[in-house]
């Protein structure tokens, strides 16, 4: 956990250049509230970006394994690309590579940082919040690749990113394959 | 499975047309995955990523639910085996210090079976054989007291490695004979250019305590066998490019030869041939032999099977013959079967495809596309 | 080139008959090849390889020839860059000790653009940007003296680099600020969340001398810029998601930004974005820029361009929009445009086709099947 | 060049302990009169193999880049897997990378240990012996995939065996691209 306490230090200390500390503890009050094993988020102005949810997954690319886009009931899929939770994900889906869509697949570590979409559900008609971990030292998975962007912004907005490996900072730092874990409804 | 909650949730919604639940969804906690206990009816398929070849991997599949079940790095142009319980997964491979050039290491990696995590390395000197996969580039003695690496530099040898102490306890060389068959606690065979088995015996130090040669039993010139050979309950079955088979009893301290038979009727011969990259598959308990079979000539001995020949070990008569083109798969590269009374055969085509059959009625079950990249080699759990 | 000398002869045998030549082939000579005089019409194309992503690399193509010429090897999640003089080709990536495990070594490695071959590397702090390709990863000052490389850590700095000597200088922190866009002899510029740059001016040993933020020129909510920036006869051009064109010029000792003009008519506005991997190529002597644009809506910012819309930098007006649907061809998810008279455009497609145009009048010379595998940065030689 | 003779020292020695040093040295002799840059070979009995050569490519297996099983002109196309002078070669084409034929890509070397291969040319009706030399140093270049196996022998007759890393006793021993070079004409 040594590893984990550095980090969190480091995070800390590059958020508070560039975020108010309201905001960030306030998203790491309500994530301590969801989850036991906590990702750490360097994340800022979440609350800018809870806005309505497009359901349809504009732009979505998927390739591989068992991802069937345009599949009826896809979007309650965890295979597949166009399930509801992966509207920010980019990379393969741990679903399709021994994980599901929040557990990593055996024997490779989850990324302690990440970054965060806001996807609507059609099932509740709710926004939740979602992290998006990368699971990290094996080589690529390369099952079901899924690029969706929704709300993704680029890489100075880190936060809200999913082009850069966010296994970088775990000591095996290869990226394998990518999850999402409902953090909670998003802000209204 | 949380994701099986939320679905029942949603249904339940879609079903009362409520356009807002009463509850939402609670925070998930991440997790990482762990394995069921082990099926039969899974395999390890080594996947060489032949387009980006130091990128190799084994892909851990199940043939019931035709899941991808987990990975296991294998660097470039790995041998790969289990140790005779099961519980570890043995690699060996080369890894260079800068990806794709550089220095080169060779190292042996050894992997839990039941979590994937990587356990231990042995550090090899750089001549492990870089081949393509087979059950003979890296093997246990029967006891797991011993683990053979085969070299190649081109010179032949083996290592001989203590994988409960991680060391490397020596090298023993095999005067042109290939390969590590390992049988008993203490004996490796490989397969010579003469046409032979060279045995060598180690002592308890792993050192060569002696060696013998077997008597000739294939004409590399005229009819080689395959270096695929295929596990039976005493040894194992070798192939031939013409469809000869050898099944060589190892249970013993020296190899014994069986009289070889052959896959095809004089009317088939000299059309009909075995070919790929793992040229056959047996049930043991069964009985039985399952083989890609091709029309071919001088050269087709990597060409897959358009059809699956499946006999009768006891008997040597063929028993079923299973054509792939109709089910717009294949031709098969490489095959398995599984050990269990209810078997599944696996078979692979040059497409990366992977089709899973009972193998009791040639009845295609599934076919998985892009099942890795380069799916050469399976192994059962 | 023998193979030309030898398909000469054959044919000649053919036209006369001849069942055996009088003069068998001689034998040849192995070489290896040497690289002709560099074309503009070359061009370096960044494949991240990504389903096999340690083992990305750069493939040397030719426009003309439509011929692979060489490779150089990336590693993982690489940044590529020229040295001013065009002689030297960096790349600053990351290599496992375990092929796709083990310890991260960061290193920035120099290849020798006329023979390919790999000259120098420098060890990196394991903090270089893994991020898709662009212009800024990896930078050299107009004057190659220095080198720059975008960390994150995910907190941002950059690394500066005395190419010459082979060091690393230092660590600049950003504040939060990404990648380093280069502009003269010693400045570096990073583009950040408030839609400012922050630029970083240093002095003769590379360290910082002083820092400047821009204006506000882009809002990150409303309306973000891609990092993929064009390069123009002054600095660069950034696109934003909705179709603004960003000018800066960056040859003063501060960047200057031009007001934005827009891509899309009023009646365009909502509906169609440009979008991909590298966004957009300018031909600066022409003054024209080449942006693949497509139908979308939010999130659809990495969506190829199913159209190549050319505008003319001078007048902000659309002269041409091509769509590649009737060239079954794209979307296109990269474009790269030569430097010539006569000039070349390339366009990469998600399935890593790539289209090879005449970029005065879009018509379509060539499409190369599989250049690579997830070919998506284009670099002029 | 040490390395070379270190390279050929070994050769010999582990060719000494399995063929005749007549045929070994025969062979030497007869391609070092054809190249100047010579592949060492750690052949034997390459005299039993130069039988009449089958010019169908029976099992050739071909994908990606310039290749194009099937083309006309195919047997004479250095570009095509069904080139005459291809008939055991098991790789990506060196002259779909950046090489020829017969020569390596920029910035990779050539193995200096090699298998052999006896190959039918249609043009001159002739049977020529062929080296099947790799290129060395980068990562799998990836092109032109090809795979024919005219007269080729599994593992333990390796001087026939295109299945190994022949890349293996270079100093850079990743395998990029292989070549053929001919040697001469092969013994009837």
């Amino acid at each position: 956990m040594h590893r984990l306490d550095r980090l969190f230090e480091k995070s800390s200390r590059s958020l508070a250049q560039r975020t108010s500390r309201r905001g960030f503890l306030g998203l790491l009050g309500q994530a301590l509230t969801g989850s036991l094993l906590l990702p750490l988020l360097p994340i800022d102005r979440v609350h800018r970006t809870a806005a309505a949810a497009t359901p349809q997954p504009a732009g979505a690319a998927a390739a591989g394994g068992a991802t069937k886009p345009g599949h009826g009931a896809a979007i309650d899929d965890p295979h597949s690309c166009e399930y509801w939770k992966y509207c920010a994900i980019d990379g393969f889906l741990c679903s399709c590579c021994g994980g599901s869509s929040h557990s990593c697949p055996p024997g490779t570590a989850m990324s302690p940082i990440t970054w965060i979409g806001t996807c609507h559900h059609p099932g509740d008609g709710r926004d939740y919040l979602v992290s998006y971990n990368d699971c990290c030292g094996k080589t690529s998975c390369g099952n079901c690749e899924c690029n969706r962007n929704e709300r993704e912004k680029p890489l100075y907005r880190l936060s809200r990113n999913n082009d850069v490996n966010w296994c970088m900072a775990n000591s095996d730092s290869n990226y394998h394959c990518s999850v999402s874990v409902i953090l909670g409804l998003a802000e209204q | 499975m949380r994701s099986y909650q939320s679905r029942a949730a949603w249904l339940a919604l879609l079903a009362c047309g409520c356009a807002t639940a009463a509850e939402p969804l609670q925070p998930e906690q991440f997790t990482v995955e762990t394995l069921p206990p082990r099926s039969p009816h899974w395999v390890y398929i080594v996947d060489d990523a032949f387009s980006n070849e130091i990128d190799a991997r084994v892909r851990l599949f199940d043939g019931d639910s035709y899941r991808h079940l987990g990975q296991i790095d294998a660097g470039f142009s790995p041998g790969v085996t289990l140790s005779p319980d099961g519980t570890t997964a043995a690699v060996v491979t080369t890894y260079f210090a800068r990806g794709g050039h550089g220095a080169r290491t060779d190292v042996v990696e050894f992997t839990a079976t039941a979590t994937l995590e990587l356990s231990a390395e042995i550090v090899l000197p750089p001549k492990h054989a870089q081949a393509p996969p087979s059950y003979f580039n890296l093997a246990y003695s029967s006891d797991g007291r011993f683990l053979y690496v085969a070299y190649i530099t081109p010179a032949m040898s083996f290592g001989v490695l203590d994988p409960v102490n991680r060391k490397v306890l020596g090298e023993i060389d095999t005067a042109g004979c290939a390969l590590v068959i390992a049988s008993g606690g203490n004996r490796v065979s490989s397969l010579c250019d003469s046409g032979r088995l060279l045995t060598v015996t180690l002592d308890d130090q792993g050192l060569e305590a002696s060696r013998a040669l077997s008597d000739v039993f294939f004409d590399a010139d005229r009819d080689p066998v395959f270096v695929q050979g295929v596990p039976t309950d005493t040894g194992y079955a070798f192939l031939s490019f013409l469809g000869q088979v050898h099944e060589v009893d190892f249970s013993g301290p020296q190899p014994v030869i069986h009289p070889p038979w052959s896959l095809l009727s004089p009317a088939e011969q000299g059309h009909w041939r075995p070919g790929g990259a793992q040229v056959a598959a047996i049930h043991r308990r069964l009985g039985r032999l399952y083989v890609p079979m091709h029309r071919g000539g001088e050269g087709s001995h990597k060409a897959g099977g358009t059809e699956i020949w499946v006999f009768d070990l006891g008997t040597h008569r063929r028993i079923a013959r299973w054509p792939l083109k109709p089910l717009r798969f294949g031709p098969a590269i490489a095959v398995q079967v599984s050990q269990d009374a209810a078997p599944v055969l696996f078979a692979a085509a040059e497409n990366a495809e992977v089709a899973v059959f009972d193998a009791l009625t040639g009845r295609l079950r599934h076919v998985e596309k892009h099942l890795g990249e380069t799916p050469w080699f399976f192994m059962n759990p």
